[in-house]
C-alpha cells in the first residue's frame, strides 16, 4: 500500500506498523521521536500495535536546534 | 518598585525555580543558528546553562543527533513550539514533543506574523490555557504586555517570557518599564526572552527583576559563539547580585566622592 | 567602528595596561563614600580590584589608617587631586601624593563647580600638561568630549578617563556615542569613570571599548557593598568579553532561531 | 615661636624640625605622609634638617578615602 | 520602512480622513481632566480639534452639561467605554452611548488593570469585533502590539490607538519601533493615545508616521491648560509637516554644513 | 529645575534678545546645504527666521550673490567662522566678516578635528576671550559641557550654543540633561547648535529651556527643505509654548483620565 | 411602587414611564441622555410607552468629562 | 609686479590699489566684501590708498552657505 512519510510517498507492505515506519527512518532505538498519524499523536507505547492504512500520513519528528 | 521589597536577603540559595525545580542557571540557551553541533555544544558548556531549548521537526535521517549533544552536556530540555500561527497547532506541537521528549515542559510559541515573529496573545492564551489543561509545565513565550503576562500566569502558566525586542533582533530590552511592570505584577518566574543583543542587554534584564534570561542568537551567532556564551553567564551573574545588593538610586545631581574639606588650601 | 578591528583576538592575556604595567583587573575602584574602612576592606577584595584611589587630606591623628587596609589588600594606589578647581591646585597636590605614595601615577581631577563636580577642561589641560613634564603618569578624569580626551592623550597622559555622568549620581552612560568616539581616535587606555549605577552600566561601558572602568559610589554606597562590588567585577568581565566576542548586529525586524520549514502542515 | 599646624596655631620650641612637627602628629613611623612648609612641598629626605620659622604654616597631609 | 514611501507628496489637502469622514485637525482632545468646563472649553478652543471625547456616566442633574459645552466649540463627539474591564460591559456601554449622543463613533476601551489602566487586549478584540458586528466605527485604545493592532484592523475598526505609556504618565512613547511598526502594518489610520506629557511627544507621533495624536491628560492637567493645547496643535502639525518632508538620515558621524575649501590659509 | 522658575509668566511679549537686540523668531537658519540659492530662499521664507548665518570664503566672480539673497528677505547676518582649528584663524577670520558685512555678530566656530567637527573647548574659549575684548558680540558654537558653556558666559559671550550632537548628524539631541545644566548655570541665552534632525528635536530643545534653536542640514538637506522649514518653525513655536505652559510631570503609574465611579454596574 | 434611578431608591407613582423618570432627573428636553432598564438599553424612541415595574432598576446617564 | 590674488598668480600695474584689485574681482560696488593683504586685515576705507607689493598676497572673502 502507499503511506506518505514526511511528506514522502512510499509503497509499504500492508502489514506494517508504525514501528516499523520509525525505524525504518530513525533505526533501532529511535530516541527523541514522536509519531502523528494522520495528524493525531500515536503514543510511543501504541506504535507497535498501530497498523497505518492505505493512504495515511505519517510524520517522524526529532528535536532540530530551534530557539 | 514591588520587587526591591522581594528581593532576596543573600545570594546564598538564590536559585531559580520553575515549577518546583532548582535550576543551576538563571541562563537559559536556545540552541538556534549555530553553525554545527560542535559550535552549540562549545556554547551550551561555556554558558553554564541548565536548560536548552530545541525545535520539534521532521526527522531527516542523514542530520546528526542533537538529542545526544543535549544529554552530553547534562542540561535538561525544554521543546519549543516555534513556527506555529493558531492555538491548535501549537498545542498538537507540544502533545508531539512530551511523546519525543517525556517532559511535560514546553515553551510555548503562538507566532501572530512572519516578519516580526511576535507573539498573538488571543492565540498564545487559548494555546496557554489548555496545554496547562493537558497537564504541561508551561513557559509562555509572550509580548511585554503586563496585561497579557497576568493572563497567562493567571491561567496556570509556570512562568511567563515576555520579550524585549524581535526575536534575533539583538535591540535588547525596548521598554524596560513594561518588564519592571510584569515583574511587579505575576507571582511566577519571570524570563526575558528575545531581543538580548549583548551582555549589558542580559545584566539590564536581571536588574529589572527578572528571574532568568533566554537568548539563542546573542550567543549562537556572535562571531565568537563560545566566548559570548561565557559573557552571558558573567552577565546574568553580574545583574542578579546588582539586583539584590540593592542599586543607588539616581540623581540628577552629583555626590562628591572625596571629603571636600581638609586641604590645605 | 575602528575599535571593532582592534578587539583582541582572544581573551587570553587580555589584560589591561597602564604606562607599561599590567594591572589583574580592568575594574579600578574608588574608596570614597565607604561606612567603614572594613566595608571598604571587604568592597575591595570582593572586587577583584588591582587598583584604588585615595584622596589627600590633612592627618587627622585619631583617623584609622586607610593605608593599612590598601596595603593589606595588597593593591596599587591612584592618588587622586578631588577637591582642586585650579591647575595651580592640583599640580601641588600632586606633588604632595607622589612625596606621601612614593608613585607617580596620579588620578588629576580638576574640578568646574562643586554642585556638578563636572571637570575643568581649560583647567585639566594645562595641569595635566605640566604633571607629564615632572614626570607624573596622569590618569585625568575627564569629560566625554572627544577633542578633550584627543589632548589630553596628545599632551602625555597615559589614559583618559571619561566621564559617564556625574560624579555619584548613577545616571549611568549619557552619551555612549561620544565613549565610542574617544575609543575610536585616542591611543592610550580609556577608562570609563563616574557615572556608573549598577552593573549593566559597567557592562556597557566595556561593550563600548573602554579598557576599563573607575567607580566608587555605586559599590560603596549600595545596600550591600561587597556583593555589589562582586557584581561589577562579574559585569567589567562579562562586558569585556563580550565587546571581544563580537555581538550581533541590531536588526529593526526579526530573525527566526528555530527552522520555519520541516513542520508537519 | 608659633606655628600652624594644619590649620591649628600652635607654640613649638624654636628648634623644633618639620620630623618633629610630623612625629607628634603621625607618631614615629609616618608613612604615607606628605608634608608643606608655607605651601611648598618638604621632601621625606628634608624634613630632618628643614626648621620652620616663627608663623610658618605647616601642612601635613595623608590618605583617606577620595573616589 | 513602508510609511516612507506613502508619505502625502504635499501638505495641500493632507487631512486625516475616519470612515470616510474628514477632519479639521489631527488632533484629538480628551476632556478629562479639566478644573472646569470653562477651563476646558479655552483649551477645547486653543487646540483646535474637531473631536472630543466623552465619559458616560449617571446624570447628576446638578452638574453643568457638558454637551453644550462641546456644542457651542463646534466639535464632533466621541464617547468612550472608560471604566470597563470585559467586552461585556464595553458592548453595553457602547450601545448607551449611540442612544445618548447619536453617533456610532466609540473610542473602545477595556481595562486589564486599575493600577496601569492598560488595555486588555483579549477582551477589547472580542468587543472591537462585536460592536464593528453591531455597526459601530470603533476606535479602539490598543497596547502597542503590533499583532494586537492587526486583529483589530483585520475585524474592521475604523482606527487603531496605540498606547505611547501608561494613561495620565506623561511618560512619552515608551517604544517608538513598535509605532512605526504598527504603522507599517495596518491600513486604517493609527492615532496615538495615552502617555504623551509635552509637545515633542506629539510631535515624535507624528513623525513615526501617525495619523494622528489621542490626549487628555498632558492639556488639562497641564499649569496652563490653554498654552498647552496651543502647543500641541503646533507640535501635531510640526511633526505631520516634518514626515512629510523627508527627514535627513541619521548619522554616526559629522557633515560639514561649510564649504571646507576656499579659506585664506 | 531652576528654569522653570524662570518660566515667562505668558507667551505675551516672551521674545528672544540677544544683545539686547529682540529677535523675531527663536529660530535660527544656518545656510550651509542648499541645493540653490532659490531652494534656500524658500526655506528661509518658510522658517520664519530672523537671523541666518553665512561662511566667509574667496570670491568667486562666477557665483550668484548670498548676500542679496539675505536682503531680498529681510533678515539679520550671523557670520560664521567654520573651517577654523585655532583660536588665531577664528579671530582672524571674525575680523574679516566684522569688516565684510558691517556686523560685531559672529557665530564663533573652533572644530578640533574634521571628522566629527567637534569644537575645540580650549581655542574655543581664547578666541571668544579676544574676540569680547575686541567689541564683537560672540555666539560660541560649543560642546554641551556646562562648565564650558559658563567659562564662555563668564569672559562675554552674548549667548552660548551647545551642540546636541555632531554637526549634520541629525542625531538630535544626544544628552538632555547637559542641556539642562546648561541652562541653569549660565545667564545669557542658550541656543541649542547643531545635531538637530526633525521637528520633534527642536521642540525638545525649546522644552528643555533653550532661547533658540540654530540649524542648517535639517532643513536644507530634507527632500523637501521649504516644508521642513515650516516644521522647524512650528515646532520651535510648541516647544517653547509647551515650555512655559508647565507640562505634567512623568509617572511610572496611570492616572485616570475618566471618572472611575458612576457606571452603571 | 419602588425604583432604583441611579442607584437611588424611590417611591414612584405605579403609571410612570422611562421618559417621566428621565424628565424628573433631565427636565423636558433631555439631550445626550440615555437609559437603561434593568441593565438593557431603552431606545429613546420608547420612553413613552417603557412601563418600569416595581423594584426595577433604571440607569439614566450623560456625558462626563472622560480622555 | 606678480599679485597673489585668491591663490591665483597674476602680473598686475605696480600702481594698482587694493581697491582695483576687488573691483576686477567683484565689480564696482562690491558689497559683503572683506581683504587680507598677506595675512592681515584692510579696512574697507583703506582698499583706495593701500599699494601692494610685489609678490604680496591678497585674499577677497565674500558670503557663502554656510551653517
Amino acid at each position: 500500500m502507499q503511506l506518505v512519510v514526511n511528506a514522502v510517498a512510499s509503497t509499504v507492505d500492508d502489514s506494517i506498523t508504525v514501528a516499523d515506519v520509525v525505524h525504518q527512518l530513525a533505526g533501532p532505538d529511535p530516541r527523541g521521536v514522536a509519531v502523528a498519524l494522520n495528524g493525531d499523536v500515536v503514543p510511543r507505547a501504541r506504535w507497535a500495535d498501530t497498523h497505518p492504512s492505505d493512504g495515511d500520513h505519517v510524520e517522524v519528528l526529532t528535536a532540530v536546534q530551534g530557539g | 518598585m514591588a520587587e526591591l521589597a522581594e528581593r532576596p536577603a543573600s545570594p546564598a540559595g538564590d536559585t531559580l525555580e520553575i515549577a518546583g525545580e532548582a535550576l543551576a542557571s538563571r541562563l537559559i540557551l536556545g540552541t538556534g543558528g549555530a553553525t554545527s553541533h560542535a559550535a552549540l555544544e562549545a556554547a551550551v558548556r561555556a554558558s553554564g546553562t541548565a536548560l536548552v531549548t530545541v525545535a520539534l521537526r521532521r526527522l531527516d535521517p542523514a542530520a546528526p543527533s542533537l538529542l545526544e549533544v543535549v544529554e552530553r552536556c547534562g542540561v535538561r530540555i525544554l521543546p519549543n513550539t516555534a513556527g506555529c500561527y493558531t492555538a491548535t497547532e501549537a498545542v498538537k506541537l507540544a502533545h508531539l514533543a512530551r511523546e519525543a521528549f517525556g517532559t511535560p515542559w514546553v515553551k510555548l510559541e503562538v507566532i501572530g506574523d512572519e516578519d516580526t515573529l511576535l507573539p498573538d496573545g488571543v492565540e498564545l492564551a487559548a494555546a496557554a490555557a489548555q496545554l496547562v489543561e493537558d497537564g504541561f509545565t508551561v513557559l509562555p513565550y509572550t509580548s511585554d504586555d503586563p496585561i497579557l503576562a497576568q493572563r497567562l500566569a493567571d491561567v496556570g502558566c509556570a512562568a511567563v517570557m515576555p520579550l524585549g525586542a524581535p526575536i534575533g533582533s539583538g535591540m535588547g530590552i525596548r521598554n524596560p518599564h513594561n518588564i519592571a511592570l510584569i515583574r511587579d505584577k505575576v507571582r511566577v518566574p519571570v524570563i526575558l526572552d528575545a531581543g538580548i543583543g549583548t551582555a549589558s542587554d542580559a545584566a539590564l534584564a536581571m536588574e529589572l527583576g527578572c528571574d532568568g534570561v533566554l537568548l539563542a542568537s546573542a550567543v549562537t551567532r556572535a562571531e565568537h559563539p563560545a566566548r559570548m556564551a561565557g559573557a552571558m553567564r558573567l552577565a546574568v551573574e553580574a545583574g542578579r547580585l546588582a539586583y539584590t545588593a540593592g542599586r543607588i538610586p539616581r540623581r540628577l545631581h552629583a555626590t562628591a566622592s572625596s571629603p571636600t574639606g581638609g586641604l590645605p588650601w
